[in-house]
C-alpha cells in the first residue's frame, strides 16, 4: 500500500501526460509543481512557459508557495519577457500543451474557475476567475485540466463558463472563431483520466486510480462521459515521484497536502 | 462595424484623443526632479474614483507600499485593475477603497471572495491577457486590440469585449476596449530622481501601462544616477516622461520579495493569507497600516532590521537580475 | 555677405523652431541634422526619437551619412527599443514635433514623398515613399516639413499623398479619424517659412530669407498661400551655426552639400 | 464589419490558423543543432515566390551576406518587405530575385527607383508603421491591427489596409491586415548553435518578425555558449525554438556596421550608391556576389582583412552593447 494526498495524485498522473521538448504553458499553482515534476523525472527537455513573461526557466527546487515570478521559479530561462508576449507565443501556435486548474467542467470539456451559486452579481462562492486560464485554454494545441475528483465537479450545465473546451461540442469553437484544432486533451483528476471522443467532443474516461472501479469514479456526476473500452489502470503515485515531490519540490508540504489516498503500489 | 456580440460590462473607457490630451498638458517633457515621499505621492496623484492598476505580482516586486499609503490615505471608489495580484486588492477592499475590480485574477482567500457576494465590490470578468491587450492598445493610442480568446465564453458575455466579423477572414474575432488606467503603481529596482526606471527580471505591462496611464507611479528600492540609465539603454524599462512621481522607498515590495534584493517574507504573507473574516482585517489593517505613519516606520516598528536584513541575505540568486 | 547652401539654410531655420524641453520624431535625413544643430545651439534638452526605437539619444558628431541607427547616432539613449514602441510613443500623444521631408506639398500640408508623374503602376519619379512620414504627420502635435524651396513643388493637387496635412481643409483629418489638434506646423525652405492659418488650415507665408521678397519666394508656385501681414525676415545662416554645421556635424560637407546661395548678414 | 474604404492592394495574408499550423509542423520544439553554411540555410529555407522581411537598416546590422546569396542562388519572384532598408532591396531587384515590394522605405538613389518606373518590380505603399503593426498583429496570431495613421491619404488606398468605423468611438479607424512573411533574415550580435540569439542596440521588429514567420534564419556574427542565455534571460532578443537555422557569420553585415563589433564601409557603401545604370548593378553582382563563392571569400579577395580589421578597431563605442 502507498499512503498520498489528492493533490499529490493529481500532480503526479499531471506529470507523465507531458512530452518532453515541448512546449507547455503552465498555470499559477498545481501546474507548477506538474511542470517541475515532470522536468525531473520525465522530461527534462519541457519548456515551460509562464503568462508573466518567462519562457524556458530551469525552476529551482524546493517551490516557493504563491509566486510564480519569483528568481527561484524562472531560474535559468532562456528568456525573460512580459505577459503579452508570453501569450503571443500561445496565439501563433507555439505552445503544445497548457495546462490549467478547475472547479467544475462540462461533459465538453468546459470550465468554470469564476464562480458557484447565487447570481454572476451576488454569486454564492466567488473564486479567482480566468487568470490566463481563458487564453490558455482558447490558443494552446492541447490544454490539460486538473481538478479534484469530485463528482459534484461534473455538471450538466456550468455556472459560468470561464474557459472555453469544445462549447456545445463539434465545430463549436471553430464557429465561436477560436482557433483550429484546440481545444482540451486530458482532464487529470485525483481518481481517474479522462480524454474526449473524437467525434462527439464529449468527455470520455480514459483511466481509473489502480483498485478503484470505473463505477465508483463516475458516480454522482451530472452527466456520464463516455467510457474507453480498455480502461488505463493509473498507477498511483510511485516512491519516487513522491521523494521528489517530498523531499524536493515541496518538503514544507503545504502546497502537496490534500485529503489521504491509499492505493495498491 | 456590425456587433455580433456585446459583453455587459460597464468599462472605463477614454477616447484615445482625449488621453492624448491629456499626454500633451500634464506629461512633463522637461527633466525634472519628482522625488516625493509616498504620502506626497498619494496624495497628489490618486483620486477618489480613480481606476488603478500595478504591476507585478503580490509575491513578487508588487508595490505594496505604495498600495499601504492609499489605503492610510483612505482613498475612496477606486476601480482596480487586478492582474496576477493577490493581497493588494484584498488590501484595498479591506480598506473600503476599491468599489469595482476588473478581474484577471481576483485575489486568493474567501476574504474577496465574500465582498464579492455580499456585493460589497462589483466585479466585471475579464481575463488576464485580455487585460494586458487592453493596456497594449491603451499604449498604442488605438481604441482596441483584437484578440482570439474570451470567445464562446461567460467571461466574454459579462466582460466589456465585442464580437465582430473580422474583415480580412470573415471569421468572428474579439475585440477588448483600450485600457487608460488614471494611476499605474509600479516598484522598479532602480530608478533617477526624474523618473527613468529599470526593472530586471520578468514583468507583466511595465511599459505598456506606464505609457497608458494618465499618472504613474514608481517607487524605487534604489536611486541611481541618471548616466547609469544612458550607459544601457537597453535596460531602462520606463524614460522619464512617463513618469509622474519617484518615491525611493527600500523593502518597498515587502513583504513581497524584489529579485535579487531580497526574498518574501513567507511569515507575513501568511498572516494575510489566513485573513477570512472582516474583524481580521480590520486587525491587520489597524495593525500595519493605519497604525503606523509611513513605510519607514512600519519597517522599523512592525518588520525590524533584523528580519529585513535576514531577508535580503536570502537573496542569492542575481544571475540576471543586473 | 555669407555663402551657404540651400541645405544649410533649411537646417538652420528649422533648427531655430525647435522648442527646448520638447519631444520631437525625427525623420531619416536632414531631420537628423537638424536636430543635431539645435540640440548643440539652441535645445540642449530636446528628447529625439527615432522610428527605429532609439528615445532620447545624445547624438555624436560627426554624423555618419545615412545612418540612423549607428552607435554614434544613438549614443547614450535614455532607451533603446523598437519602432512598434516608437510609434506607439507618437500614437499617445507624448511627441509634441515631428520632422519630415516632402518632394510636394498642397495648400493644406498634405505631402507627396512618393512618386511624380505617370501612373501609379508607372511613375515618371519614384522616390522612397512614406518610411515611417505618415505615422510622424499623422501623430505628432505639430509637424515640420522640410522641403527644398522650388516653386514647382508648391502644387494645386498632389501626384500622390503620402502622408497627411489638413487634407481637405478645416475638420478634414478628423473626419478621416486622424488624432484631434494635430497637423502640419511649419513648412521650412530654403527661401521662406511657413505656417497654417488657424481657421482655412491654408499655407500662409511667414518669413522669408533676409533679402528676398515675398513676391520672388511665391513666384511660379501653383497656389498662392496667405501671406502674413509681418513678414518676418530670416536671418540667414549665422557663423556659429555654418561653423557647428561645417566643423562639427558634417565635416566631410558631403550631407550639407547643395545649391550655392548667399545672403545679407 | 462594414468598410468604409478598402486599399487595392494586393496583399500576402495567411490566416491566423494556417499560420499555426505551420508553427505546430515545422517549427522544432526540441534544442537541435541548426548551424548551417549560408548556402544551405538559403537553399533549404528561401524558396522561389516567398514573401521575405529583414531587420535591421542597410547600414547597421543588416543582414547582407544572407542578401548576397539569396541572390548568388538566384532567386525568382520574391516578395520584398522593404522596411528602413536601403541597398539590400536595390541589390535584390538588380538581381533579378524580388518582383514585388511592400514598401516602408523603397531603398534610395535612383536605380530601384527606375526599376519601378519600368515596371520591372510591382510596388505596394505601405508605411514603415504600418509594416510594424502588420508585422506585431502576426506575431500575436491575430488578423489585424487597428492603427490611427494612413487614414486620408493616397498611401492608405494604395495599401492593402482598410477603413472601419470603430466600435468603441464611432470614429473612423484603420485596420492593416497581419503579415506572416515567409522568411525573416536576421543578423545578430550572438547565437548558439539551437537559435538563441542576442541583438544589442535597436531593432525595427526582430522579435515581432520572427515569430510571425514562417522560417527564420539567423546570422551570427559570434557564436556562445548556450548558458550564456540562460545567465541574462532579459537579454535575449530570440528564443531557439523561433529560429529554423543559424549561420556563423563574422562580418555579417558588411558593408554595414555592427555595433561595437565594426564601422560600416562608407568606401563600398558609396559604391553601391553611385549604381544607377543597369550595366552598374550587374558590374557590381558579377564581381561582389556572383565571383566569389561565399561570404568568406567575399571578405577575403574583396575586402581583405586589413580593410576588416581596419573597421574593427573603428568601432570604439562600446557603451550599452553588452
Amino acid at each position: 500500500m502507498v499512503e498520498f494526498t489528492d493533490t499529490e495524485c493529481m500532480i503526479c498522473t499531471a506529470a507523465r501526460l507531458l512530452e518532453d521538448r515541448k512546449t507547455v504553458f503552465v498555470g499559477w499553482g498545481m501546474p507548477q509543481l506538474v511542470a517541475m515534476l515532470a522536468e525531473r523525472l520525465y522530461t527534462p527537455n519541457l519548456v515551460q512557459v509562464f503568462e508573466f513573461g518567462a519562457i524556458g526557466p530551469q525552476s529551482l527546487v524546493p517551490f516557493v508557495r504563491g509566486t510564480m515570478g519569483g528568481p527561484t521559479n524562472v531560474y535559468r530561462s532562456l528568456s525573460w519577457s512580459n505577459m503579452n508576449w508570453a501569450f503571443a507565443y500561445a496565439g501563433t501556435g507555439y505552445v503544445d500543451y497548457g495546462m490549467i486548474g478547475a472547479a467544475q467542467i462540462d461533459a465538453y470539456g468546459n470550465v468554470n474557475s469564476t464562480l458557484l451559486g447565487g447570481t454572476y452579481e451576488r454569486p454564492a462562492r466567488r473564486f479567482p476567475g480566468s487568470g490566463g486560464g481563458n487564453e490558455v485554454a482558447s490558443l494552446c494545441w492541447k490544454t490539460i485540466l486538473v481538478m479534484k475528483h469530485e463528482p459534484r465537479r461534473f455538471v450538466e450545465r456550468l455556472d459560468f463558463m470561464t474557459s472555453p473546451g469544445y462549447l456545445n461540442g463539434p465545430g463549436g469553437r471553430e464557429k465561436a472563431g477560436l482557433p483550429r484544432d484546440t481545444g482540451p486533451w486530458r482532464v487529470v483528476t485525483s481518481k481517474a483520466l479522462f480524454g474526449f471522443d473524437e467525434e462527439t467532443k464529449r468527455l470520455a474516461l480514459l483511466g481509473v486510480l489502480k483498485g478503484l472501479s470505473a463505477g465508483t469514479v463516475l458516480e454522482g456526476m451530472e452527466f456520464r462521459p463516455l467510457v474507453t473500452e480498455r480502461l488505463e489502470a493509473i498507477v498511483p503515485p510511485t516512491a519516487e515521484e513522491l521523494r521528489v515531490l517530498r523531499q524536493q519540490i515541496d518538503p514544507s508540504g503545504i502546497v502537496i497536502r490534500g485529503e489521504q489516498m491509499r492505493a495498491e503500489r | 462595424m456590425e456587433t455580433l456580440l456585446q459583453g455587459t460590462a460597464e468599462i472605463r473607457f477614454t477616447h484615445p484623443d482625449d488621453f492624448r490630451d491629456w499626454v500633451r498638458q500634464h506629461k512633463r517633457r522637461e527633466m525634472v526632479e519628482k522625488l516625493l515621499t509616498e504620502r506626497e505621492a498619494i496624495s497628489r496623484y490618486v483620486a477618489d474614483g480613480d481606476y488603478i492598476a500595478y504591476d507585478f505580482s503580490s509575491l513578487t516586486r508588487g508595490p505594496q507600499a505604495l498600495v499601504r499609503e492609499i489605503i492610510r490615505q483612505r482613498r475612496k471608489d477606486l476601480w482596480v485593475c487586478a492582474e496576477f495580484t493577490l493581497h493588494e486588492t484584498a488590501l484595498l477592499v479591506g480598506g473600503g477603497c476599491a468599489s469595482r475590480i476588473d478581474v484577471g485574477f481576483l485575489g486568493y482567500g474567501s476574504y474577496i471572495g465574500r465582498a464579492v457576494s455580499e456585493g460589497r465590490v462589483r466585479v466585471f470578468d475579464w481575463t488576464n491577457g485580455a487585460l494586458a491587450s487592453r493596456m497594449l492598445a491603451g499604449a498604442r493610442g488605438i481604441p482596441f486590440m483584437p484578440v482570439r480568446n474570451l470567445l464562446g465564453t461567460d467571461t466574454l458575455r459579462r466582460s466589456g469585449a465585442r464580437v465582430v466579423n473580422d474583415p480580412f477572414t470573415g471569421d468572428p474575432v474579439c475585440l477588448v476596449p483600450a485600457l487608460n488606467p488614471d494611476v499605474f503603481l509600479v516598484h522598479v529596482h532602480q530608478a533617477d530622481a526624474f523618473g527613468n526606471a529599470r526593472i530586471f527580471g520578468t514583468n507583466l505591462f511595465a511599459l505598456e501601462a506606464a505609457m497608458a496611464a494618465r499618472k504613474v507611479i514608481v517607487s524605487a528600492e534604489e536611486m541611481v544616477d541618471p548616466l547609469e540609465f544612458r550607459k544601457d539603454p537597453s535596460r531602462t524599462t520606463l524614460p522619464y516622461f512617463l513618469v509622474d512621481a519617484v518615491v525611493h522607498l527600500p523593502f518597498g515590495a515587502y513583504p513581497a520579495g524584489l529579485q535579487a534584493r531580497y526574498e518574501l517574507d513567507l511569515e507575513h504573507i501568511d498572516k494575510l493569507n489566513a485573513i477570512q473574516a472582516e474583524e481580521q482585517m480590520q486587525g491587520y489593517l489597524a495593525e500595519y497600516v493605519y497604525g503606523v505613519e509611513d513605510h519607514a516606520e512600519f519597517l522599523d516598528e512592525k518588520v525590524g532590521w533584523r528580519r529585513l536584513q535576514d531577508l535580503a541575505r536570502r537573496a542569492t540568486i542575481r544571475e540576471g537580475y543586473h
